[in-house]
């Protein structure tokens, strides 16, 4: 049960019932759609960048607790970071994700995710937001983790 | 109910998941298998082992009767009128794929029709995709009820003098409906439609009698009918597969090879192109002579009786929603629950010891029907127990808990 | 020389046929199992069996693993660049089938080519002829000279402009000819075609090298490399795997269904629908492992001394002639007693518990070449041992004094 | 040993090493190609009929003792047997080949054919030139025993 509980930390899912960057960035200037066929969830990402700073990201579309309180985070942390921060960024969340990485160099927020790494399968889970937005940014409409 | 001695012949069962006994509710992905199909299995390997057909020496001729045998088990179970109507594949999907290719493919054309419902599995629906793309045919799909059932209106609406060809599911994998698939044939024959019937979920649950349903070609999965895997078979009226050109070439499904000319082999060996998958054969043999053994009567009460269970177990739940509730069902129920997403749960569950399968399970188009991405879907065999059923409550309680 | 350690991997060369030990010389056919094969299978149904892919709980994740490993151990094996190149289809019969109907039907049209060679075995035969007839394309035929040996000069005047494909055995089942295929797939790209190299009879046998030997496809059959039956691979280059149009629709196979449009799912799931053969890949797992750990240098080193061996007592018995005289040869030995007709020396042989192989190997065309309807054929793997060829010496002999 | 013995008895490979009806009748009424693609045998009988009456039979081809020595003897004993004596008598001899049954109604040049029953990989090779005669006698021109 332990480990479960480090799956479904407080913060993940306040923020998977309670998202606060759930919606659409109206104008915007990319839009990624992406797919887990594993749970059958669709994510829409809209983002709007001003030269190459993130300016705003909002989500939207159904998902499990992992991939939705995922994709609220990370709306939150990349605000202000440019799309090379972004890369270098997802890179990180990876590692921990999947490495017995050390989680130093990791925001708090995203820390929370570290219990995924005992759940091998929820990694697409906590990662669709993170691919659908770095598709996005590459100006590829869509993005799937299977 | 099941008495321990059945679950007994289930070794994959007697084990932990974490510290939590496994509780294996997924039986409409893949059926476990007793210890006498694993044996069979491993019998044929430790002494019969060989290739099949045109040896003379006493390994093949073992292997050889050990797989023609397994072909007349089949046919004796499933009520084909002769074994030569069993064509051994991979699956019930290279089943579909065989008739779509090497039936349907050469015989459509623009303005034909073949109707399919709104309940089948991806491997009832893309051989068909695929068909209408090659040949310009098209696809209608009949409807189905919101208790899950198939509106047979709408499927009397949909036959027409343009349908060729009809396929539906015996059981649907997602939600466990029962087609009347006699009355859909005839239903069928009477526009002169050829029909297929895929029996991926009936097989392991109830009784079939190719000869009763009376299609022309009837889908057979053998991973779930407590079978090995890469084993089924598509079983095909003796006619029919006569008429129709061979679909894989290779070895064994030739009589003559020359460059300039090839005579087919007699049918089923025309459809059986290269070295089968013979230790697949003898284990679904002996998974054949299992089901004999405890019988579809005792299999299939059982497994109502746990539907009937589970059901009332699930409803009490507050939250949760069954879909898919029609009178006819086998021992599938698919849910949800609210404030759960159904991979979440999954991952609770098992946590817990409680394999269930979420997702779309292969039926995306059914999903949408019903409005949803996702279920959570418990499926029984008869190995299962009440207890299964009350460890599977708990667990979806514990679920709720956690997320809501 | 082989060490008894390595034959006791193998239980089913541990019995007796009759009275008289078995002496196992039909390799080719089919190779016997370790018991490290065995087990893996076994230990798959009783510990991991679940249906793959999409599925959360534990059993579906060890299995899913478990079947991307071999996956992974395939590609590893036979030099893949990834293990997404590797696709699991029955044997290499299904491998090829799945080029000529996936590859070479959608693209090919009347005035082009296919070449193949006289020593092919069926199933590199009829699945073009199959394609030829559905395109319009025409089939071409290298020749081979006496002694079994491909006839390069043949091969190259056949290549033109109108080549789209060469079709090629790495070993001939029928004779045991290696090819150069690394020479031929130069010269085939030399005119722009696309190369497929058959190498059911390779990779039990002798390192293969994927990338190096630079083919477009390469099939596999895992039954005769110490693996499970119904299990067996199409290696391709991912970028012409990545292009082709899907074969069989299903489970699986697919990224989104609807009934308006369906999106397939990446290379190689793309061409894997409906449930595989998972405890066949498992098997083939272990039997990669198991190679790797005897080592192809080790298993053809025996194999060419008990080809020398085999050579020399044959060529000793008055009235034998060996068929296949090249010398690149693989473990094979083909041949005709004068008086003795292939089929009576198989029950003959088989008597005296050497299983040998008689007929026409299903290489038709190759026998015709040689102006014969069948022959013997002993072929070895690294388990037999020079005492089994005196067997079958003694046995020849035997069926001599019987019959001439 | 002995069961082997019983397959290939002296009166067997003699009518296999020497058969007296190779070759064709001609002109013949009825013309028949078999085969067993088993051995890779091929086998021509050609036969000469008076009214129903056999007048003739010869066969052509390579084959492996057994379907040789009975393509020989069937040759010898058909001789004067009407076409419907000859389907009866195929019954018997199949039998002969198949089930324990009683050889007495059995010929004693088909009875030597006794000892295949204990190898049932070869009833088609003391059958092919049977099968080739009946579907030549009821005006087909192939038969096959696979
Ligand atoms: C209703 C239905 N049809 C077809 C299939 C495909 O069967 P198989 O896995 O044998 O290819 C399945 C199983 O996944 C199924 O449930
Ligand atoms: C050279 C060759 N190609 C293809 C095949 C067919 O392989 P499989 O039995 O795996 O379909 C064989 C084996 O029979 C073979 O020897």
């Amino acid at each position: 049960m332990s480990n479960l509980r480090e799956l479904y930390l407080e913060m993940v899912t306040d923020h998977a019932k309670n998202p606060r960057n759930r919606g659409k960035v109206d104008p915007c200037s990319h839009i990624g759609t992406g797919h887990n066929p594993l749970c059958g969830d669709k994510l829409v990402v809209t983002v709007l960048t001003n030269k190459d700073v993130i300016e705003d990201v909002k989500f939207d579309g159904e998902g499990c607790a992992i991939s939705t309180a995922s994709a609220d985070l990370m709306a939150e942390v990349l605000v202000g970071k440019t799309i090379k921060e972004t890369k270098i960024l997802f890179d990180t969340f990876h590692g921990l994700l999947t490495e017995d990485s050390n989680t130093d160099s990791v925001p708090r927020k995203l820390a929370v995710f570290s219990g995924v790494r005992e759940f091998p399968m929820r990694v697409k889970c906590a990662t669709l937001a993170w691919h659908t937005i770095i598709s996005a940014l590459d100006g590829n409409e869509g993005a799937t983790t299977e | 109910m099941t008495d321990t001695a059945t679950v007994d012949n289930f070794p994959a069962l007697h084990q932990k998941i974490g510290d939590k006994k496994l509780v294996y509710l997924d039986s409409a992905a893949t059926t476990q298998k007793p210890q006498s199909v694993i044996d069979a299995v491993t019998n044929y390997y430790e002494l019969d082992n060989a290739n099949i057909h045109r040896g003379v020496h006493t390994l093949s001729q073992r292997a050889t009767k050990a797989y023609e045998q397994a072909r007349k088990d089949i046919a004796d179970l499933l009520g084909a009128s002769r074994a030569e109507e069993v064509i051994f594949v991979r699956g019930a999907t290279e089943a579909i794929n065989l008739v779509a290719q090497a039936w349907a493919r050469p015989r459509l054309c623009k303005g034909d029709e073949i109707l399919i419902t709104e309940m089948e599995h991806h491997s009832n629906i893309v051989p068909w995709q695929l068909v209408c793309e090659q040949t310009g045919a098209s696809l209608k799909v009949a409807k189905i009820k919101d208790d899950g059932s198939l509106d047979i209106d709408s499927f009397k609406e949909m036959l027409s003098q343009d349908t060729v060809l009809v396929s539906v599911a015996h059981v649907s994998n997602a939600i466990g409906t029962v087609n009347p698939v006699e009355e859909l044939c005839a239903l069928a024959k009477s526009v002169g439609a050829t029909t297929v019937v895929d029996g991926a979920q009936a097989t392991g649950h109830m009784h079939v009698d190719f000869s009763k349903i009376d299609c022309d070609f009837y889908a057979v999965s053998g991973h779930k009918m407590f079978g090995p895997t890469g084993i089924g078979c598509l079983i095909g009226k003796y006619t029919l597969l006569q008429e129709m050109e061979p679909w894989q070439g290779g070895g064994d499904m030739i009589l003559t090879v020359s460059f300039e000319e090839t005579v087919w082999n007699e049918v089923p060996f025309k459809f059986e192109a290269g070295t089968p998958n013979i230790a697949g054969a003898v284990g679904l043999s002996a998974a054949a002579q299992f089901i004999r053994k405890i019988g579809y009567k005792t299999i299939h009460a059982q497994e109502q009786e746990l539907l009937a269970y589970g059901r009332s177990v699930l409803e009490a739940i507050e939250g949760v929603t069954i879909i898919g509730t029609a009178k006819n069902n086998a021992g599938v129920i698919a849910f949800t629950i609210e404030g759960v997403h159904p991979h979440d749960a999954g991952t609770i569950l098992d946590h817990a010891g409680v394999a269930i399968r979420t997702g779309n399970h292969c039926a995306e188009p059914l999903m949408k029907r019903f409005g949803l991405h996702a279920t959570c879907r418990a499926s029984f065999s008869m190995y299962n127990t009440t207890q299964d059923i009350d460890a599977l409550g708990t667990a979806i309680q514990e679920a709720i808990t956690m997320l809501r």
